[in-house]
């Protein structure tokens, strides 16, 4: 570990951080050795059915699927404060949890492809409300932070991303209603909880994913939002730095000979 | 145990983004923070937080 | 409120001046979505029963692409000469400017989808059963594309990389719009049995959405 | 009618502005010359409630631009860099276009509109011309006319005489000279002092985007940058 002053730890993040990992090495644990595979007979024949061993996915896909759109429902509202308030904070905060959200988001697309493959025997399902709510969300925000990559002045550039975030957020339901009068024909279980066989350490187990999950979340938005606010700590500082060097500029600068003092010239 | 190769993939291709997505941010912090003055550096106040463990 | 529509009367009617001398939308966006529609047909088939099954989907597409190009014309103007800068400095409401810009977009793309109708008619054999339901579904998305068009115009504009950065923002944004317009054509060009009129009331939901939206949010759009 | 206090306004994070001190009143013209990259035209933008003041006090017509800049626009007008005119449409449809854009109506235009044209001299055949067949000193002429109809009370004018022939020049300085007996007050910035000197005697030198002389020519007196400025000799 760096020195503590040039970075974005402090000991808060890096307790966190242990917790977080403890908490991953159990979750993976409790995945993949402690709780039994989804196996269930069928009662009048007696066959065996169920999602086997597929179903472990189950404790990665849905916290991040939870998480992904609890943090571009947190990037909305630090939008809509920032273009109240106008206070940086809301910016770097919106900024922060979009990004880690795309990040989820792709995530959440890539794990229900491989989990889609065998359960449902496809890895893409056209029509499938959540699964195409879930892309247009992700193409959403990937367009939210190339508008956050230009080279534009920064205030500017953070009004109309939160406008963009705010649209974009607003244009959830719509997309969710269009799909599911579309083709509704989804494959996502209506419960998870219902159809599934879920036992108690199943459930524990699932519990235990959003904790974990919910911990890597808050680990890695502590950090983007400390990376934020010393991108905007060092615009300030390049911006006073400027001015100190243009007012000594003026000390230097020969002004008469510039203009032409003697009158007229161009 | 079956599906292996899909559990495998979900689970390593997950872990493997997250931990390199937190890596870059850690990164990038540790750059910038170089660059930005001492009193400035830290985010919710001037409380600065001495060195973690 | 009077003076916010005679102002966008004011920019509506100068702005679809310029594209009658101009001819930019007619000489070359409308070729442009024709000739999306022939692609069409070279790309998937040149049987045209399944080209008039999919004719609604691909009516709707080549409209987007179309109103790319349109969006980009409308906000290219204010940026030619920097009379983006005067109409900031007229003291004009931005909410007219919005509205005014919305509705000679709006114009464009109602001309463009007549074409297009001719064209999937023509091309794809398309027939026309409800034609009430086909006119107001059409009109209803014009709406809804010209005003969130006009409004990611504004919002691209200004930020370098604008041309590329459009797209982007735009086409996600409006995949509702592409969903329930192309349903209820479904419905209007009897190539579905689904109902059209509730989708065109998801539509109108859009387009007064995106109408409200983008006259208040104009202003802080333009501004820096 | 401008007071600005240590204003500093910002293009991105660069610093155009890094601390202004200027006072000017009530039908005063004032010169603004410096060198290239001196902050003239930024200074003017500001003035104009184009830019947010990144710093200091900046007051134009009793409206503080910190918050107030839209109401200050009405009453303003700038003549940039560009011309701010659709290269599709005529002379008199931009003119007409502008001038009702600023909220006038009807009779209004229409009186005002020959004056200014009259005065920039534009005759109706270059009038009824679409401005992508004019030449760039015509396409000037239009667009100061365009402003002049607006009778605004401040005129920011940013090298108005750039680009135009002797007869375009001496039509800017009447339209100066118009504008101040009717109450105006007004900002040049030029290179081409000679000119703008026999207007006012009142410059302003700025550098580095500051003030760093602010004299007035006939008396060689000069003044505190924060003190009132001087009658103009009209």
């Amino acid at each position: 570990m760096a020195d503590g002053r040039t970075s974005t730890g402090s000991s808060g993040s890096r307790l966190l951080g242990v917790i977080t990992l403890v908490g991953l090495a159990s979750l993976l644990l409790f995945a993949f050795v402690l709780t039994e595979p989804d196996v269930r007979l069928h009662p009048t024949t007696g066959e065996k059915f169920g999602q086997f061993d597929a179903v472990r996915l189950i404790y990665l896909h849905v916290p991040m699927a939870v998480l992904t759109y609890a943090a571009f429902l947190t990037c909305a509202a630090s939008s809509a404060f920032y273009l109240v308030r106008r206070g940086a904070w809301w910016d770097v905060t919106a900024h922060a949890s979009a990004e880690v959200g795309t990040v989820f988001c792709g995530l959440v697309l890539v794990t229900g492809s491989i989990w889609g493959r065998p359960v449902w025997n496809t890895w893409w399902e056209w029509g499938d409300v959540r699964l195409m709510t879930t892309l247009v969300l992700f193409l959403l925000f990937t367009g939210y932070l190339a508008l956050r990559r230009t080279a534009a002045d920064p205030q500017r550039q953070a009004r109309r991303a939160a406008a963009v975030a705010l649209i974009a957020v607003l244009d959830i339901p719509l997309i969710n209603r269009s799909v599911e009068w579309w083709e509704n024909r989804t494959l996502h279980q209506q419960s998870t909880l219902a159809e599934l066989k879920i036992e108690d350490l199943t459930l524990f187990t699932l519990m235990l994913g959003f904790l974990v999950f919910g911990l890597v979340f808050a680990w890695l938005m502590l950090h983007r939002f400390r990376v934020g606010w010393l991108e905007q700590a060092q615009a300030r500082h390049d911006v006073t730095l400027a001015i100190a060097e243009r007012q000594a500029e003026m000390e230097t600068l020969d002004v008469g000979a510039a203009i032409g003092e003697s009158g007229g010239e161009k | 145990m079956t599906h292996i190769g899909y559990l495998l993939a979900g689970w390593g291709i997950a872990l493997v983004v997250l931990g390199l997505y937190g890596c870059g941010v850690v990164r990038r912090g540790r750059r910038l923070s170089r660059s930005v003055p001492e009193g400035e550096r830290r985010w919710m106040t001037a409380k600065g937080e001495s060195q973690g463990g | 409120m009077r003076e916010l529509l005679i102002d966008a009367r004011l920019i509506a009617i100068k702005d679809l001046r310029i594209e009658a001398r101009s001819r930019v939308l007619l000489n070359q966006v409308a070729p442009f979505a024709l000739l999306v529609l022939v692609l069409f047909g070279f790309a998937l088939d040149a049987d045209q029963r399944t080209l008039r099954s999919f004719a609604p989907g691909l009516f709707w597409v080549a409209v987007l692409l179309a109103a790319l190009l349109a969006v980009q014309r409308s906000t290219s103007l204010e940026r030619a000469d920097d009379a983006q800068t005067g109409l900031r400095l007229s003291g004009m409401a931005p909410s007219s400017v919005f509205l005014g810009k919305a509705a000679a977009v709006f114009l464009q793309l109602a001309v463009l989808e007549v074409l297009l109708t001719i064209g999937i008619v023509v091309l794809y054999g398309s027939q026309v059963d409800d034609p009430v339901l086909l006119i107001l579904t059409a009109a209803t998305a014009a709406v809804a594309v010209a005003a969130t068009g006009t409004l990611y115009g504004a919002l691209a504009s200004g930020l370098g990389a604008r041309e590329t950065l459009l797209p982007i923002l735009l086409l996600p944004v409006l995949a509702p719009v592409l969903i329930g317009a192309t349903r209820s054509f479904d419905d209007a060009l009897g190539t579905a049995a689904v109902d059209g009129w509730a989708w065109l009331g998801l539509l109108a939901v859009f387009g007064l959405v995106a109408t409200a939206l983008g006259a208040l949010a104009h202003g802080a759009m333009i501004e820096n | 009618m401008v007071e600005l206090r240590g204003a500093v306004a910002l293009l991105g994070n660069f610093p155009a502005l890094a601390g202004i001190d200027l006072s000017i009143d009530a039908t005063e013209i004032v010169l603004i010359q410096g060198p290239n990259g001196a902050g003239k035209t930024t200074l003017l933008q500001l003035c104009a409630g184009l830019l947010r003041p990144a710093g200091g006090d900046v007051v134009v017509l009793g409206h503080d631009l910190a918050r107030e800049r839209r109401a200050v626009r009405r009453q303003v007008a700038l003549l940039g860099h560009s011309t701010c005119l659709y290269g599709d449409l005529t002379a008199a449809e931009n003119i007409t276009f502008w001038a009702k854009a600023a909220g006038l109506t009807g009779t209004d235009v229409h009186s005002r509109f020959a004056s200014a044209a009259e005065l920039m001299g534009l005759d109706q055949r270059l009038l009824a011309r679409t401005v992508n067949v004019l030449s760039a000193g015509q396409r000037r002429r239009t667009s100061i006319a365009a402003l002049a109809v607006r009778r605004p009370e401040l005129w920011l004018l940013d090298e108005p005489h750039a680009g135009l022939d002797q007869a375009g020049r001496d039509a800017v300085d009447s339209i100066i000279t118009d504008a101040v007996g009717a109450g105006a007050t007004v900002l040049v910035s030029s290179h081409e002092l000679d000119r703008v000197r026999s207007l006012s005697p009142r410059v302003v030198t700025i550098a580095a985007g500051m003030v760093v002389a602010d004299s007035v020519h006939n008396s060689h007196t000069t003044r505190g940058s924060g003190e009132p400025g001087g009658a103009p000799n009209a």
